[in-house]
């Protein structure tokens, strides 16, 4: 039994560091972070999420692959040599971690869409790409894109968060921004793929909660070209932010106000423009309303937003300290790395804080 | 308005703040429907109750039916025994008010003290009224039937199968033979007008009466007056003799008016009140059988007395003596009356035209003019007689209801459908779906 | 007995404090969880940030936390107090039966939910700065008081007293508070409201140093369960 | 006729040790069933008359009556039976079409009653819905397909012409006519308290109830009943009956002696005249022309109303829907075979159709293959009975119900169905005026709302349970279902699982 | 003050109002028990005629001439209801001429009786409203 097959409930840690300025730090700290909240995962599942780590290919799209076997590689790597040019490829560096095992083959592309087939297709580049990595993982049996945005990349495995950090040297990428993820799944033996952060393009989420609209959204999704091939929470979150924000080019707060809008009675009582806004938000994307406990941390080229469920069902703490910005499951886990913080709340129900590079993209 | 009253509050508290004395000369219903309505108004004052009788208020119509065992003593008690007490009434038992003072504002007593007044009302009723008759002084067993004492008096020397004379065959004489027709005694009723019940019926209906009064044993001779008493013989004008026993003396009443019309006060049979019950003298009120008002059936002045009347002119009297403007100007004849399972209701004046239907014992006669009914007699079938009632009193135009379909069969039914909505659903506007 | 939290690790931890009558401090403390779980009779002080359930069942003993405190602090608590000189995270004192808290800054969503009073057992809370939505859902005993020592605004988020049927809460605030369910009677409270929470309101004032006139410079507004308006029959019985 | 064929189908049980003569039964029997024999004092029935519609056994106040069916018994078997046999009888006497009242009742399977729902545990809370916010409110109309932003980058909000429920239920199209001006009443009036909307049906709008506009749903059928500008603006939205469920492809027919007073005014057309609503709308006669329709009704409201195009559940359903997703329709409402009626054919009724679940779910999806799911809000109907069904309607993937015929049980209907002989006892299908009387708007209203109360905390029963706050998480979430009993194939009609899975 | 207000729009003449009130002044348990072969002597009333009914029962006026008219004072409102001491009446029937509904009657005991609202009966409210399958009538507060 594999992610995909059916529906998988999870609860989890997540934790973000964000440098405002830019500045990279190594993936180390998030390590300390995230494994604080050892208890907060059952050894399922771990990941983590860089921005920034690969400056020397910003301009390409890393793709970070598992594949079963051989076979799905050569086809996977047949089929990404008809579309895109690549740039680069190489096994992802690990080390042998006991407590990690079963691990499948684990590599990395820095491509670039051929420019006849991207001209051929009549898509914008990242909906190029997007497709191409729905082909991937919905028809290459045994070969799975987990990462494909610019600048960024995905870890994951199955076990604890810190031993797949190690698992993957984290402590050898530095970056801006770095998510990570403890997994708790209740019901199912666990697969690398299904592991956190959940990424499309730049777009990474780890995520904390079970969400209870899963199937509406999921089947509203659907309807716009998106197949949840892993059938997590997360998957449809990630798809659903990406549809929100790159489709129609919603702002991310705009976005917060359909996945976790306000209650009608919230908004009766909103100023007229502000009221408006959100019936219309609310209304016009009905189905991609997301109830049910989460916080989630989205990761993005540039930034980094945190959101609770409307409800605040789960935890969710920030903090910040100088140009650094912290976000997690429990205090303890940024007090773990920066006890002296400047600043530590929770951020409401529905409020997503979004944090962005203070001079622009890196 | 259902009322028929009319009531505006005007509240006038008098002599300062020092609270108000009121004085009430009689104690029946008249007297109670003044406390009453004084009570509403003003908690405070004090009322004096002055009665040449010993007893705690009574139903005075009620002594037929004490003989009959219908009540007894307790239960004719017109309001409870606290009365007095709840309404915070100093009652004077067995004194007579013999004069007023009107300049002084007081009533003297026959014990000589005297009681002040801010407010009086005189409501002392009537007293029997024997005409005179030879031989009558030397009569031993005779009684008048008016009070509870004339009650007793009678009821102690009453004994299975004596013979009573009755003289009167009107309301207190036919009530006095149903109330002693118990004690198996064989009764005779003499009576002047060719009629029983004279007053209040027509001929027809008086005849179904009287027939139904023969069932019971009683023996009438109409159109007769006693020429003289023998003993225990009384001698009618054509000469039949008629042996008794006993002899009860019910010609009669008159209203007692002596206490007004001696200092000046206007009075014709009754005391003459407005329909404020106030008579022609300042701060004097007068209500109940010694008075006289119209009668809005025949818009007659007359002394009506019967007892919803008399409480609805004490409460009048009340309400006006405790400060608050009120008038009563609903007053009409109205009858209902029992004798041996026979119900009589009569009501207002039987001028106009005719409706009648009768069958056997079940009569029914109204009278109408001028769109207005003016006045009925039912015998036998009674049901729901007060909605003719209340067209009277109402003075209700005829032509706003089916006045067919109500002479046949008194109901709401015969109202428009609006007026029910009124009556029933306590309506005021015109929505009536809601 | 002084402790190094993050080093023993949180059973570890717990299990040296269960197993001592002395009064312990906690240094280096990073959520570790449980912390004084069911404790009777000391002090327990940490330096740091206790992780969850801190004082879970606790029956008697006092913490003092020298920071911030995260979730379901005083879960299900029978007896004895708590005081955080910092802020709390979600569901503070959870169904607490009895002992107080003190909270000198905010709390969170959820703050004492199901707090419920037994028979000489009435349990408290006081939260200095504000709380998050949901406070004193379904309260059934027991004061909750916040101040809003930190805030110009009305210091509760939505939803405050839902389900309440039971208990008073206190809420200092420069305005009124609009938008209460049906369930919940909104008085200003007057002079014997005020005495009535007097004590709490003291030690709260000497814990942490602030002044009692500025505590007492703004009205409290008092929300007990409206009995004229219990839940509507909802029940048909088929 | 000397043979008399037609045996009564019910006896009328009457307890004499109970019964005091109060003649209620008599009085209130429309049918003529009881009467009262003075000589001997008693009470008697002729049970021929009687439809089993409950009026005397819900008035005797001495509870001294029960209608049972007759145990009389044709000589039956699997294949003939005493149904068929009757029908036989009654056409060969009469000659005619068969006529009957109310839904299908016919042994179909009801797939509602094969589905089971979901519940939270640990993973995911619940949610208390009596005390915590749960909502059910629903828009109901098309979404702006795309964003649109003035110059200073504000989202432009403008909304497409749409309806609010406070709850996603609706009281469906009913004719006044077909029922009596107190049932309408009572719609309108609960519509109004509840924050939902009730439809008009074909029959127009009574004057009186203009002022119910905001919570009225004008339809406009192929016999335009009433139509006119003001009916079209005094709505909240407008239907175009395409079809109904219970009677798909047959048209309707109001006689004319029910043509009277009010009937006559409402449907503006001359008294005693017979009201024909013809199979088609002769104006469509294509998937273009249905386009055209629903524009002009636009065009004559000023695009201010949302337009529902209402069919009955057919075997195309999907494909049909698909073009009316895409016919400028606001809001498709689908009508199962169980739906319904006042009179219908039997042999359609029974055997014309499909049922609602298997039409929802097959049009849900086709929409949502193609894309256009957004394009139109769903609503459906045919026998929705309880709040459970409200659920498993909404997870399969509808925007809300509606209900007709639980809406008149609330209001007294006991589904004898005799509507059709228009002595409804209940004051419901019927024009008499001694019988429409009967049903009290003043009590009616309130038990249409305390029915759609009651649903509606059920429905937050529910959706709590399964840890859903907000209905729009519920719409078409389909994972909160499972079927039982079902095969392979209806599962994947239903898009669901089996229990257990 | 709660009365009992007809409204004849919904008013079907079923006459239960009639039985549920006789019902009530029994004190009995089971309606079929007492009121069988009886001629119940109801206290409210169905007028009835062409169509149109309703139902008439004592008003408790607040000018009750019953009350100011009845020569025993068996008759008194007391908290807006008219009642009648039973102990007291002799069944003179001034009432019954007094009353503009015809809502008094003559009894069986010899005393006359009226609709009480319910007061005197096991019931406690009045048994008319709860036994009118209409809402023809109401027990209601409605103001002057």
């Amino acid at each position: 039994m594999r992610e995909g097959m059916f529906r998988n409930l999870s609860g989890c840690a997540v934790s973000g560091i964000f440098s405002k300025s830019g500045k990279r730090f190594s993936g180390e700290l998030i390590i300390d972070s995230i494994s604080v909240m050892h208890e907060r995962s059952n050894g399922l599942g771990g990941g983590f999420a860089g921005y920034g780590i690969y400056p020397e290919y910003k301009d390409f799209y890393a793709f970070h692959m598992f594949y079963d076997n051989f076979a799905a590689k050569k086809e996977c790597e047949e089929f990404l040599e008809r579309h895109f040019d690549i740039i680069n490829l190489s096994k992802i560096p690990t080390r042998k971690v006991p407590q990690i095992k079963d691990e499948p083959l684990i590599w990395r592309y820095f491509v670039t869409p051929l420019p006849t087939k991207l001209a051929s297709s009549q898509l914008d580049e990242r909906e190029f790409v997007v497709k191409c990595v729905f082909r991937i993982n919905t028809s290459i049996k045994g070969a799975y894109v987990f990462s494909s945005g610019k600048n960024m990349g995905v870890f994951k495995a199955m076990g604890y968060p810190e031993d797949v950090g190690r698992f993957y040297r984290l402590e050898e990428y530095e970056g801006y921004c770095f998510t990570a993820h403890g997994r708790y799944p209740t019901n199912t033996p666990g697969w690398w793929g299904g592991a956190h952060p959940f990424a499309l393009l730049d777009y990474s989420v780890v995520h904390n909660g079970e969400i209870s609209s899963y199937d509406a959204n999921r089947r509203s999704i659907e309807m716009y070209g998106y197949k949840c091939t892993l059938q997590t929470d997360t998957e449809v979150i990630t798809y659903i932010i990406d549809y929100l924000n790159r489709k129609k080019g919603l702002t991310l707060k705009e976005v917060c106000s359909v996945i976790a809008a306000p209650f009608w009675s919230t908004i009766e009582r909103k100023p007229q423009e502000e009221r408006e806004e959100l019936e219309f938000l609310r209304s016009t994307f009905d189905s991609l309303l997301i109830t049910g406990p989460f916080s989630i941390i989205v990761g993005f080229e540039g930034g980094l937003m945190a959101l609770n469920d409307r409800l605040k069902l789960r935890s969710m703490v920030v903090g910040e300290k100088d140009d650094m910005f912290y976000v997690a499951s429990e205090e303890a886990a940024i007090r773990v790395i920066q006890n002296d913080l400047d600043r530590v709340w929770s951020p409401k129900g529905g409020e997503g804080v979004i944090i962005t590079l203070e001079k622009g993209k890196s | 308005m259902c009322s028929g009253l009319s009531q505006r509050s005007n509240r006038v508290r008098g002599k300062g703040c020092l609270s108000m004395q009121y004085v009430i000369i009689g104690n029946s219903t008249a007297a109670v429907g003044a406390v009453e309505a004084i009570r509403r108004n003003d908690k405070e004052g004090s009322i004096v109750i002055i009665s040449n009788e010993s007893h705690h208020v009574y139903s005075r119509p009620l002594i037929s039916y004490l003989l009959l065992g219908k009540t007894d003593e307790h239960r004719m008690k017109y309001r409870g025994d606290n009365f007095y007490r709840d309404n915070k009434c100093e009652l004077m038992l067995n004194k007579t008010a013999v004069r007023i003072e009107p300049e002084k504002k007081q009533v003297i007593l026959d014990d000589g003290t005297s009681v002040s007044y801010d407010k009086l009302l005189v409501c002392t009723g009537s007293s029997p009224f024997v005409p005179p008759m030879p031989g009558l002084d030397e009569v031993k067993n005779k009684f008048t039937f008016y009070t509870l004492d004339d009650a007793r008096a009678l009821d102690n020397v009453l004994k299975e199968n004596m013979k009573v004379l009755i003289v009167g065959a009107g309301l207190i004489g036919l009530k006095c033979a149903e109330g002693i027709s118990k004690k198996n005694v064989e009764i005779t009723c003499v009576d002047l007008a060719p009629k029983v019940l004279s007053s209040i019926l027509d001929e027809e209906s008086s005849a179904i009466v009287k027939g139904h009064l023969e069932e019971h044993n009683i023996k009438f001779y109409l159109k007769q007056q006693i020429a003289k008493f023998e003993g225990n013989i009384a001698y009618l004008s054509d000469n039949t003799e008629i042996e008794f026993d006993v002899l009860v003396l019910a010609v009669g009443v008159r209203p007692n008016i002596s206490l007004i019309k001696d200092i000046g006060g206007k009075t014709n049979r009754g005391i003459i009140i407005d329909e404020r019950c106030r008579t022609s003298i300042p701060d004097i009120y007068a209500a109940g059988d010694c008075s006289e008002s119209i009668d809005i059936s025949s818009e007659e002045a007359k002394v009506m007395a019967l007892l919803p009347n008399a409480y609805m002119q004490g409460e009048c009297a009340g309400m006006n003596m405790s400060g608050v403007d009120f008038v009563f100007d609903k007053a009409f004849p109205m009858n209902s009356i029992g004798l041996f399972g026979l119900h009589i209701m009569t009501a207002g004046t039987y001028t106009g035209e005719v409706y009648s239907d009768s069958e056997q014992k079940n009569y029914k006669k109204l009278f109408y003019s001028n769109n207005r009914l003016n006045g009925f007699i039912l015998i036998g079938n009674i049901e729901k007689a007060g909605i003719y009632t209340s067209l009277i009193r109402e003075r209700t135009p005829l032509d706003t209801l089916n006045f067919e379909l109500i002479c046949k069969m008194p109901g709401l039914m015969a109202f428009s459908r609006k007026t029910r909505a009124e009556k029933l659903g306590g309506i005021k506007n015109e929505s009536i779906g809601a | 007995m002084n402790l190094l939290a993050h080093d023993l690790g949180y059973r570890s931890l717990n299990e040296i404090i269960r197993n001592t009558d002395e009064d312990v401090v906690i240094d280096r403390c990073y959520g570790e969880r449980f912390i004084g779980s069911g404790a009777s009779g000391k002090t327990i002080t940490i330096n740091g940030t206790p992780g969850n359930a801190l004082g879970a069942y606790l029956d008697g003993a006092t913490i003092v936390v020298n920071g911030n405190a995260q979730d379901a602090v005083g879960d299900t608590m029978n007896d004895g107090k708590i005081i955080i000189n910092g802020n709390a995270g979600d569901a503070l004192g959870y169904a607490m039966r009895g002992g107080k808290i003190y909270v000198k800054g905010d709390s969170g969503y959820r703050t004492g939910i199901h707090m419920k009073e037994y028979k000489d057992k009435k349990p408290v809370i006081v939260v200095g700065g504000t709380t998050g939505s949901f406070l004193g859902e379904y309260l059934a005993g027991g004061i909750i008081i916040v101040l809003g020592l930190n805030s110009e605004d009305v210091p509760v988020g939505n939803f405050t007293g839902t389900g309440m049927h039971g208990g008073q809460i206190f809420i200092r605030s420069p305005k009124k508070l609009k938008y209460l369910p049906k369930q919940v009677c909104m008085n200003t409270a007057d002079e014997s409201d005020i005495d009535s929470i007097k004590e709490y309101l003291t030690e709260f004032s000497e814990l942490f140093g602030v002044d009692m006139d500025e505590i007492l410079g703004r009205p409290f507004y008092k929300l007990t369960p409206n009995a004229k308006n219990p839940y509507k029959q909802m029940y048909t019985y088929n | 006729m000397a043979v008399n064929y037609i045996y009564p189908e019910y006896e009328v049980v009457r307890n004499y040790d109970r019964c005091i003569a109060c003649r209620v039964c008599e009085r209130q029997c429309a049918n003529e069933v009881h009467e009262y024999l003075k000589d001997i004092k008693k009470m008697v029935a002729d049970d021929s008359k009687c439809v089993n519609c409950h009026r005397c056994v819900s008035l005797c106040p001495t509870r001294a009556l029960k209608i049972v069916k007759t145990d009389h018994t044709f000589k039956e078997n699997a294949n003939w039976s005493g149904k068929s046999i009757q029908e036989i009888y009654k056409q060969a006497e009469g000659g005619g079409v068969l006529l009957s009242s109310m839904g299908n009742p016919e042994k179909y399977p009801v797939y509602f009653d094969k589905i089971l729902l979901n519940a939270s545990q640990v993973t995911n809370p619940s949610i208390d819905p009596l005390r915590e916010p749960m909502e059910t409110k629903v828009l109901l109309g098309s979404k702006a397909q795309n964003i649109e932003r003035d110059e200073n980058g504000r989202i432009k909000k403008v909304m497409p012409p749409h309806v609010e429920l406070s709850v996603p239920v609706m009281f469906s199209a009913m004719s006044y006519g077909s029922i009596s001006y107190n049932a309408h009443e009572s719609l309108a009036r609960a519509a109004s308290e509840l924050g939902i909307l009730y439809n008009t049906g074909e029959g127009g709008l009574h004057e009186d109830f203009y002022k119910y506009g905001k919570n009225t749903i004008v339809q406009v059928a192929s016999g335009r009943f009433g139509v006119h500008k003001a009916y079209l603006n005094s709505s909240a939205a407008i239907e175009i009956k395409m079809g109904q469920g219970a009677k798909p492809g047959i048209g309707g027919h109001l006689p004319g002696a029910k043509i009277v007073g009010d009937i006559s005014k409402t449907r503006m057309i001359p008294e005693g005249s017979d009201a024909i609503s013809p199979a088609p709308h002769h104006d469509i006669y294509s998937i273009e022309d249905l386009r055209q329709l629903v524009f002009s009704l636009k065009e004559a409201t000023g695009y201010t109303k949302p337009v529902i195009v209402k069919i009955a559940a057919v075997h195309n359903v999907s494909a049909i829907a698909s073009g009316i997703a895409r016919s400028g329709a606001d809001i498709i409402a689908i009508d199962g075979f169980r739906g319904g009626t006042g009179a219908a054919p039997t042999r359609i009724r029974d055997h014309v159709g499909l049922p609602i679940e298997l039409a929802l779910a097959s049009v849900d999806k086709r929409l949502r293959d193609e894309g256009i799911r957004n394009n139109v809000s769903l609503v459906v109907a045919g026998s929705i009975r309880s709040s459970a069904d409200v659920v498993k309607a909404v997870a399969l993937g509808a925007d809300a119900v509606y209900i007709g015929t639980a809406a008149l049980i609330a209001l007294g209907c006991h589904l004898c169905r005799s509507c059709h002989t228009g002595k409804c006892n209940w004051g419901i299908a019927t024009q008499k005026e001694e019988l429409v009387k009967r049903l009290n708007p003043n009590l009616g209203y309130k038990r249409l709302v305390n029915l759609i109360t009651a649903w509606k905390h059920e429905i937050k029963e529910m959706m709590g349970g399964m840890g859903i706050n907000s209905i729009e998480a519920l719409k078409g979430n389909r994972l909160m279902l499972r079927g039982v009993g079902l095969n392979e194939k209806e599962l994947e009609i239903l898009g669901i699982k089996h229990a257990g899975e | 003050m709660k009365r009992v207000y007809v409204n004849e729009k919904w008013c079907l003449g079923c006459h239960l109002c009639e039985y549920y009130c006789a019902f009530a002044s029994t004190g009995g348990k089971d309606m079929a028990l007492v009121l069988k072969d009886i001629e119940i002597s109801p206290r409210i009333r169905i007028e009835e005629m062409d169509g149109i009914s309703f139902a008439v029962s004592c008003r408790h006026c607040d000018e009750p001439f019953c009350v100011k008219g009845c020569i025993t004072g068996a008759l008194s409102k007391n908290d807006g209801i008219i009642t009648i001491d039973k102990e007291k009446c002799i069944g003179c029937y001034t009432c019954v001429l007094s009353c503009p509904y015809g809502a008094v009657q003559p009894s069986d005991d010899g005393a006359i009786q009226k609709c009480e609202l319910c007061i005197k009966t096991h019931a406690g409210v009045p048994q008319c409203v709860l036994g009118c399958p209409n809402g023809a009538i109401v027990f209601e507060e409605r103001g002057a």
